[in-house]
């Protein structure tokens, strides 16, 4: 086989070139090249307006043309504003795969590569829908290149480079892209409804939603967090914060100076050097606000700081700055919430 | 987060890292005579051994055109080859690769050394250097050229693995590449592709001259941060350039432009962590080539972080490595905590450059004093039971030091904590880094079996109770009483008070606050800045030409005017303290002697302090062992209190010398 | 469970056949990071927890529809090369009723396994009432080989599961794991795909005598002609993929240096309020309610 | 009916070579392995004498898994800073049929398992032997961890290694004297082929075996330095008691020995890939169990066959030597239908006419002369002192004699003449 040398190969596509041709006589699929492809198309699986992990990369990696599949479209519609420019919805309950698959079918027919993420809803969706229309699935994508397509394997060591000269469907795995922080208005949704199919699939009956976990959730994905710093007097005073994080069904992080003093585990430090964290609320007891760990803290939507400084920077960049002792304030919200939770349970019986 | 991508080995062309850590280039004010000396050997043999990835050395001039610093290697002369040799076989034997930086920087230089007239594409005076350089014509360029070419030829018999090109923030590359400094009309002006036209030209003769055994790299700037030069779009579309030529084997990135932005380049804790990474990110993304992404990483994380969120492909850690040789290695054997962070403070390092000085460290005694063994352990046959007083950075130094070598240490501190005066100067804004001096410190000395006592304050009394056989006085310094204080304000407890007094709370400024800067470094600038994020109305009056003249050798001086303008701090010049008259304070103009009179509610003083030294003649008047480091000789800085602590502890002998066998 | 119970195919047509699907993988590769080669030694093959918590899961769920007056059979069924025999033997001595392989002696694409499966699968073949999985394989890792089969066999799926109940002879709970924390359950039916973490169960230990009786066991083989083309694809190290920052915006080289540096950033709190602690836990909790973050239950 | 003929417990090299050689004679073998593999958790310094696998595998050689021919063995002595290295080559050594090689033991051992699997001999993997089962005082099988785990035969093979609980349980071991262990320590270190070619001198598949004294402080011991295809295995051996004593730890023992000027050269730049440590009966001859009971052998480690005194490591031949002779003396003793005590004596016999007997009774002082305070503390600082004395000029001084050193030297270290007779005396019939 002549080996076709550029000037640079640091990635083999001239070789890889060379070896698809030989190859492609025994391609069983239509021949499309994707530099040359029109189309790419996110189909995002949600589920109760919330977008799976990696959702929106998916659609920034479909340039913004994105089919939304599940319930609460609209919901989810907004977390894709400055992302999504086309966007499609066939609002269903629950998750069923089978049906999913040959009802989108004719959908997804003529997009070229139809990509999904790699999350669990993602995952399962995939490979009916690349059975169905009947081409390959290249799964756990890091990147979808012009003809060729990495996939991830032996858990994140090697990547497998595929030539691609077809349709396919792809899933991308969670995190792998990112997604640049845009701004925008949301994409106007066009609500589709997929035939019926003819021929029935039967899928799994779902029974009950379980609610995550929020102590032992990985901060990096917990929707909301309260953060404790050296404003907070000990150990007990961490277990104080747990608990009224658990009560808000929020999650518990620190400060490396709390971290260093071994008071809540490393995994728990939210900064540079620890964990970066994207919540929506963010309530940071005796935090002075350290760019280290400012750095680390993502975007929330909403910031509510309690110090007895009044101008440090975490009160400065707080929606709601409360100059008061964060340990005794802490102290009264855990008695108010237990109390909250004890009426709501009486009202309830 | 456990990391992996950073102990990856990665192929640069024809070299093999082991890991992603790199010793990026950078100047050492080593050289003697134009030559690498043993010391350059011990320097990087040290970063070796310590694991890093890939040494790349300080820039070695091609040309005799360039010598804009007196201690530039020049790479042009042949003499270099037998001391890049000892380099090179000294970094050669921990099994790490070296490169050689090869630069000649064109108009960002200035005649004095050499007395032949600066290089450049134009004749457009540096900013800094404010010499008008003389435009080269096409046979001056040929000539540089094949400069490269020699030097890279000196390099491959100097035993390098491979050569870099520093075409990023002081290059007469960089002069033809950017549009601020290149104005040429023929065929290298003009154009991108005219522009890069020579930086072609010198890796097509580079890559002939060593051949396919070395790697090449090129170090470019991603963004000049000047008017009208170069952007990140052009810089991306140079890399693809570079990477088209096929020749190149990796691309190291920089921001900045080291004689007008050199700040946005080795960037003080000012500047925001991971600041100039957009740069390498946008390069990364657009060719395949290993791109190398710099600036202020300090933590191991931070550097897996970078790379597994892929914005690059190795990581540079320049004074991450000077304060702590053995940055990859701690990490490596998983224990970041130990590493000594850099506290990004810029004073011994990047400071020492401009006052051409050889590069040290204000934490690590031993950096720059690696070949004459500073800091090496000498193990004594017998320990002494020594006593330091005071946990500032003198005296746990001193007790590093001591302990290193064996002696049995109990450090004594009047206070809860130890820290000394770095306590506070680590309090304000934007300051915490320089606080890691004592966080590296304590670790240091949790290692090696340093006890602790909190609380104490050391009488002579108290030191013949405990029976030390040593003891080391490092109970720093105390705010001093200028002679114009009226007597009944004196002790910091009116209305006029020393910057120490507000950063330990016992005093509050409101209002209107005049700060007195007599130091020229942040004492006065940054509790400035703290009174006036309080609310206060601030201004600060130096007898100097400049508020905080030393600034500008840390590189803080630019943010400090940014940020004292958007405070609305005001800053007087060249005036001095002359009297106290009710709450009037009386200023003098003194080039002028035009007096000045002020009326804040409160006077905030930053003077030279006075030694607490009373202890230390008490117990040698007793006739005690006793030695003396930091502020309590002088009241100087922290690196001044270090390196005496340093001194002191390794200055502690054996107690038993008869036992002594060898 | 019997064996004489069953008919001589080693099936009972009236019973629940459940099939564990098991891949014989390199379990800890020797993968060189500078090129990306994956050096796979036999001793390094085997099959993961996750495929063994597939068998042991099967075991369970039969043993437990046995008790319950069902004939229930394990089949073990294997994707893979003839050097995975030994080890597929050991599937005897756990309590499998028969170990089948069906020979592939390269690898293919997760597809084109689950095809070769699903034709071992069909009702005229193992007839798979259950098809048990593990969840992802250690080396591909796309977790698809069940749903491929669920899709071929017009079978229900759940994959992912954490969690197995069984209840009545033929139907069984399952609790998959969703993103985000979350977790689903699910009521499946025969007949169905299912795909298990590792974590679900653990393989139990055999006796010595049936791990002294299943070395003289045979391992059923299948050889399927095979003309698809293989994968073009090729193995490189792992780099991941380039990310951009957005530069900095400014026309000017000052208004850059002030994004880079955030120099004149710090913005000023929205509202603050100066209060004794009462009244700042007060406080959050109003405001936390203003902004909705107190009456659902589910965080989103 | 007893399931088999004959039982091996452990498939380490003797209990290979047992199953191997009792399958060979026809008998029904099972090797009982509690790891996943044979080999898989087996650590030892790296060097395997090969001369005794000829009569078991002919040429050997063409087929065992090795990593380098010995060809270059130095023995070392260390003080201070100072080093007096004893440097032996042979290129002979690197030709069929070959004396020494580094082998890595997950290869080793699953290979010479695979030979006696072949014969005939069942091998059972993740099963540990836990006890004896027992008629009377006669040993008729072995209980495993395993479910039902009963397994009878007529013969147990006990190749357990060392601590052999099975013989202990037995009743064949007197009470253990820590005394008569010691640890072993090693780092396995990587470097490129080329670079161990350079640094050790050696060319192909030739290594070098570096057997170094004086290297442990005041804890009795040695060390050594092999060199396997693309890593080299840095260790020590230490004694336990002392080393318990002296509240230090191995792995800092072994950081010294590395930074040690000699040593660090050869290993700098290597990357360390795994840490491991293992107990070794050390006493030899002294420490050895009753080898033979009722329905009962004991081979290898298990019986405390190995030479693992500071400088000398050498078990696995021992082992195989051992192993091959218990396996052949049992099928015998099952083909005649006597496997009591006295049915089972062949065994015996064969060690002693071979060279296991006789080179751990020529050499059962050995270990005690190698940790003697002679040989770990003096020998070496004389060594050292007296090179140093002779090879440093002293001009204008006059050069001193020889013997004003050596005797200045001995004095320097306490060294009576009289002790180092005597010593010298009992180390000539020692290893004479
Ligand atoms: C290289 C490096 C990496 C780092 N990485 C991280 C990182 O990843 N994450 C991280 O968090 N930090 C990190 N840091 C540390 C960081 O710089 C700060 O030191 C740290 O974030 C400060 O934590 P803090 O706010 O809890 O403590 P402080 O800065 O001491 O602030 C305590 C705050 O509590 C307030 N307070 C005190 N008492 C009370 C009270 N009773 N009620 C209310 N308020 C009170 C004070 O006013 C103050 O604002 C890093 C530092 C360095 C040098
Ligand atoms: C506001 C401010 C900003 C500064 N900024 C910088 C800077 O940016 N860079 C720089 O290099 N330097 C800076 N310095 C100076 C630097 O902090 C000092 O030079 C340095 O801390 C001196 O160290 P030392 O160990 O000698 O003394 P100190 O740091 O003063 O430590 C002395 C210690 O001894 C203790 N002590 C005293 N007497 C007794 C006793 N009898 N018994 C027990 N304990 C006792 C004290 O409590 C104290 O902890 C700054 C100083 C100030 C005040
Ligand atoms: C640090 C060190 C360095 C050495 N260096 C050398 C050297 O360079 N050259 C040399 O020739 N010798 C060396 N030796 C000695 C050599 O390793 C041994 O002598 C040799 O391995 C003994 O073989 P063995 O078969 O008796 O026992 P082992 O190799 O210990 O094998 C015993 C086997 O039995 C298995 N087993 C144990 N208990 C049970 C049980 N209850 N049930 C089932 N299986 C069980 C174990 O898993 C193991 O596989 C060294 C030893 C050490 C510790
Ligand atoms: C004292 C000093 C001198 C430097 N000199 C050079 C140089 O000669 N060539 C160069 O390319 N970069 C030079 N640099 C820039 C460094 O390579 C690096 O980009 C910068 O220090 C930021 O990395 P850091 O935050 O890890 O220190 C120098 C940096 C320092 C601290
Ligand atoms: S402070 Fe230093 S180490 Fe920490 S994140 Fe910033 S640059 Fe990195
Ligand atoms: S002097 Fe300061 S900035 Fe320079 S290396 Fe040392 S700690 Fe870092």
């Amino acid at each position: 086989m002549p080996r076709l040398l550029l000037p640079i190969a640091p990635w083999p596509f001239a070789e890889l070139g060379i070896l698809h041709h030989a190859q492609l006589g025994e391609n069983r699929c239509l021949s499309i090249t994707l530099s040359t492809m029109s189309a790419i198309l996110a189909l995002v699986p949600i589920r109760a307006g919330v977008l799976p992990s990696g959702g929106a990369e998916v659609v920034a990696e479909a340039q913004g043309r994105a089919l939304l599949v599940g319930e609460g479209a609209t919901e989810a519609a907004e977390a894709l504003a400055g992302i999504a420019t086309h966007l499609r919805a066939w609002e269903t309950p629950g998750f069923a795969p089978g049906e999913w698959a040959n009802r989108l079918a004719p959908v997804l027919r003529d997009e070229a590569v139809v990509l999904l993420p790699a999350s669990p809803d993602g995952r399962d969706l995939a490979p009916r829908i690349a059975a169905v229309l009947e081409r390959p699935l290249l799964a756990g994508a890091m990147e979808i290149r012009p003809g060729s397509v990495s996939t991830i394997r032996y858990g994140g060591r090697v990547l497998s480079e595929h030539l691609v000269n077809g349709s396919v469907v792809v899933t991308l795995q969670p995190g792998v892209r990112g997604v640049e922080h845009a701004h925008g208005s949301a994409a106007a949704l066009e609500f589709i409804t997929p035939p019926l199919a003819e021929a029935a699939v039967r899928d799994a009956t779902l029974e009950e939603l379980l609610p995550p976990d929020v102590s032992t959730m990985d901060l990096s994905e917990a929707p909301r967090i309260l953060g404790g710093g050296a404003g907070l007097d000990s150990v007990e005073r961490f277990e104080q914060l747990a608990q009224v994080a658990a009560l808000l069904q929020a999650s518990a992080g620190a400060t490396r100076v709390i971290t260093d003093r071994g008071w809540i585990a490393h995994t728990r430090q939210i900064g540079t050097t620890g964990v970066v964290v994207d919540p929506r609320l963010y309530i940071a007891f005796g935090i002075s606000g350290a760019v280290q760990h400012t750095a680390g803290l993502g975007q929330p939507d909403h910031i509510i700081s309690i110090n007895m400084d009044e101008h440090c920077p975490m009160m400065d960049l707080a929606d709601l700055a409360l100059v008061a002792d964060a340990n005794e304030t802490l102290q009264v919200l855990q008695q108010r919430l237990l109390a909250l939770e004890d009426s709501q349970r009486t009202a309830q019986v | 987060m456990t990391e992996q991508m950073i102990w990856t080995p990665l192929q640069l062309g024809p070299v093999t890292v082991s890991n992603r850590i790199v010793f990026s280039a950078h100047l050492t004010n080593y050289a003697e005579g134009g030559l690498p000396t043993e010391q350059h050997a011990a320097y990087y043999a040290e970063r070796a051994k310590g694991g890093a990835g890939l040494i790349i050395t300080e820039e070695h001039s091609t040309h005799p055109t360039d010598w804009p610093y007196e201690k530039l290697i020049h790479g042009f002369n042949r003499e270099v080859i037998p001391g890049y040799r000892r380099i090179t076989d000294a970094v050669h034997r921990h099994r790490v690769p070296i490169f050689a930086q090869i630069n000649h920087n064109g108009g960002q230089a200035s005649s004095m050394y050499s007395r032949l007239p600066v290089w450049a594409p134009s004749a457009v005076a540096d900013p800094l250097f404010r010499e008008v350089p003389k435009a080269v014509n096409a046979a001056e360029i040929a000539e540089i050229v094949a400069s490269y070419a020699l030097v890279a030829g000196h390099c491959v018999e100097g035993g390098f693995d491979g050569v870099e090109l520093q075409c990023s923030h002081s290059s007469i590359v960089r002069g033809f590449l950017s549009p601020a400094t290149n104005l040429r009309t023929d065929e290298y002006g003009g154009s991108l592709t005219n522009r890069a036209r020579i930086l072609i030209e010198i890796v097509a003769a580079v890559r002939a001259e060593i051949g396919p055994e070395l790697a090449l790299g090129v170090r470019l700037c991603g963004d000049e941060l000047i008017e009208g030069g170069t952007r990140i779009d052009e810089a991306v579309e140079v890399a693809k350039m570079v990477e088209a030529t096929g020749h190149v084997d990796y691309i190291n990135t920089s921001i900045g432009v080291a004689t007008a932005s050199l700040f946005m380049i080795e960037a003080s804790m000012h500047i925001p962590p991971g600041y100039a990474m957009f740069i390498p990110a946008a390069v990364r993304a657009a060719v395949d080539l290993p791109v190398v992404g710099v600036g202020r990483f300090k933590d191991p994380l931070q550097a897996e972080r970078a790379l597994s969120e892929g914005l690059c492909d190795l990581v540079g850690v320049v004074r991450g490595q000077i304060a702590d040789p053995d940055f990859v290695r701690k990490a490596k054997a998983g224990f970041t905590d130990d590493t000594r962070l850099c506290l990004s403070c810029n004073q011994e390092c990047v400071g020492r450059m401009g006052l051409n000085r050889w590069l040290g460290c204000i934490e690590n005694p031993r950096t720059g004093r690696e070949s004459l063994g500073v800091g090496t352990p000498q193990p004594v046959t017998v320990g002494r039971k020594v006593l330091v007083v005071g946990a500032g950075p003198a005296g746990m130094q001193a007790a590093i030091a001591a302990a290193r070598n064996g002696h049995h240490v109990t450090v004594c501190e009047r206070e809860a904590a130890a820290g000394g005066q770095v306590r506070l100067a680590a309090s304000v804004p934007n300051r915490v880094e320089f606080g890691d001096l004592v966080r590296n410190q304590l670790n240091e000395c949790g290692r090696l079996g340093v006890e602790f006592e909190y609380g104490v304050t050391v009488t002579a009394q108290e030191v013949g109770r405990r029976g030390a056989d040593s003891v080391v006085i490092a109970t720093g310094a105390r705010p001093s009483t200028p002679y114009w204080m009226p007597e009944d304000l004196a002790g910091g407890s009116g209305w006029i008070v020393d910057v120490r007094d507000v950063l330990s709370g016992k005093a509050q400024p409101t209002g209107k606050v005049l700060v007195i800067d007599e130091i020229g470094f942040h004492h006065a600038t940054s509790v400035g800045e703290l009174l006036a994020d309080r609310g206060c109305e601030v201004e600060i009056i130096t007898p100097g030409m400049v508020v905080g003249q030393d600034l500008g050798i840390t590189l803080d001086m630019e943010n400090w005017w940014i940020r004292a303008g958007s405070k609305g701090i005001l800053q007087t010049t060249n005036s001095g303290v002359m009297g106290i008259e009710g709450h009037t304070v009386q200023l003098q103009h003194h080039p002028t002697g035009t007096q000045l009179t002020r009326e804040p509610d409160w006077l905030v003083l930053a003077l030279p302090a006075d030694p607490v030294d009373e202890l230390y003649f008490e117990l040698k008047a007793a006739g005690v062992d006793v030695y003396r480091a930091g502020d309590a000789v002088a009241p100087r800085r922290a690196h001044s209190a270090v390196i005496e602590g340093e001194r002191v502890g390794a200055a502690i002998t054996s107690a038993d010398r008869t036992l002594a066998i060898r | 469970m019997n064996p004489a119970d069953l008919n001589p195919a080693g099936l009972n047509p009236a019973g629940i056949n459940l099939v564990a699907c098991v891949k014989w993988a390199e379990l800890r590769p020797e993968i060189d990071p500078l090129h990306g080669s994956v050096e796979a030694s036999q001793r390094s093959s085997g099959f993961s927890s996750s495929d063994f918590a597939a068998v042991e899961s099967a075991l369970r769920l039969a043993q437990a529809w046995s008790d319950q007056g069902q004939t229930c059979g394990v089949t073990v069924l294997c994707a893979g090369p003839e050097g995975a025999e030994d080890s597929l033997r050991d599937f005897f001595a756990v309590g499998a009723t028969r170990v089948v392989r069906v020979h592939l002696a390269e690898q293919r694409s997760s597809a084109q396994v689950a095809e070769l499966l699903a034709s071992a699968l069909m009702p005229s073949q193992l007839n798979a009432q259950f098809v048990i999985c593990g969840d992802v394989s250690s080396d591909r890792g796309s977790g698809s080989v069940p749903a491929y089969l669920a899709h071929h066999l017009g079978m229900q799926q759940a994959l992912g599961l954490i969690g197995l109940e069984s209840t009545d002879p033929g139907s069984l709970h399952a609790t998959r794991r969703l993103d985000g924390g979350r977790r689903e359950r699910l009521l499946l039916m025969t007949a169905a795909v299912i795909s298990v973490e590792g974590s679900v169960a653990t393989l139990r230990r055999s006796s010595l005598a049936a791990t002294l009786a299943a070395k003289q066991k045979t391992v059923e083989v299948r050889k399927q002609q095979i003309d698809w083309p293989t994968e073009v694809n090729r193995l490189r190290p792992w780099r991941p993929r380039a990310r951009v920052l957005a530069p900095p915006a400014g026309d000017d080289a000052l208004s850059r240096i002030l994004e880079l540096t955030g120099a004149q950033s710090g913005s000023t709190a929205a509202r603050t309020l100066r209060l004794d602690p009462e009244q700042a836990a007060e406080a959050v909790l109003e405001q936390l309610a203003a902004w909705g973050y107190l009456d659902d239950s589910l965080p989103t | 009916m007893p399931d088999f003929d004959v039982i091996v417990v452990g498939a380490g090299p003797a209990g290979a070579a047992a199953a191997l050689e009792a399958a060979r004679a026809g008998r029904s073998v099972c090797l009982l392995e509690r790891g996943p593999y044979p080999g898989s958790k087996n650590m030892y310094g790296g060097v395997i004498y090969g001369r005794v696998l000829d009569t078991l595998i002919p040429n050997w050689w063409e087929e065992a898994p090795i990593q380098r021919w010995v060809t270059r063995r130095s023995t070392m002595l260390m003080a201070g800073d100072q080093a007096v290295t004893v440097d032996y080559r042979c290129s002979s050594w690197g030709e069929a049929p070959y004396n020494g090689a580094t082998a890595f033991r997950p290869e080793f051992d699953a290979w010479l398992a695979s030979k006696a699997e072949a014969a005939g001999a069942v091998l059972i993997c993740s099963t540990t032997a836990t006890g004896l089962l027992r008629d009377g005082t006669r040993v008729v099988g072995v209980r495993t961890d395993r479910p039902d785990g009963d397994l009878t035969a007529q013969v147990v093979i006990c190749c357990d290694g060392v601590n052999s609980f099975l013989a202990k349980e037995a009743g064949l071991y007197p009470p253990s004297d820590p005394a008569n262990y010691t640890l072993g320590v090693k780092e396995t270190i990587l470097l490129p082929r080329e670079v161990i070619d350079e640094r050790f001198a050696v060319r192909g598949d030739h290594g070098v075996d570096i057997e170094i004294l004086g290297c442990t402080g005041e804890v009795p011991g040695g060390g050594f330095l092999y060199t396997n295809a693309e890593s080299l295995a840095v260790g020590l051996v230490l004694s336990l008691p002392k080393l318990a004593a002296c509240g230090r730890r191995p792995e800092e023992m072994l950081a010294e020995l590395k930074a040690h000027s000699a040593i660090a050269p050869l290993i700098e730049g290597g990357q360390v890939k795994e840490y491991s440590a293992h107990v070794i009966p050390e006493a030899g001859y002294k420490m050895m169990p009753e080898l033979i009971g009722d329905g009962i052998l004991v081979a290898g480690d298990a019986a405390a066959m190995c030479l693992a005194a500071g400088i000398w490591l050498e078990g696995v031949n021992f082992a195989i030597g051992s192993g091959a002779a218990a396996g052949q003396a049992a099928a015998r003793a099952v083909q005649r239908r006597d496997t009591s005590s006295a049915g089972l004596q062949d065994y015996r016999r064969r060690l002693d006419s071979n060279f296991v007997m006789s080179d751990h009774r020529k050499l059962r002082e050995a270990p005690h002369l190698v940790m003697s305070d002679l040989a770990q503390q003096q020998l070496p600082r004389i060594a050292c002192g007296v090179m140093e004395q002779l090879f440093t000029v002293t001009n204008p001084d006059p050069k001193p004699g020889l013997r004003k050193i050596i005797r200045g030297q001995m004095k320097l270290n306490n060294l009576k003449l009289r002790d180092a007779i005597s010593q010298g005396m009992k180390a000539l019939r020692t290893f004479g």
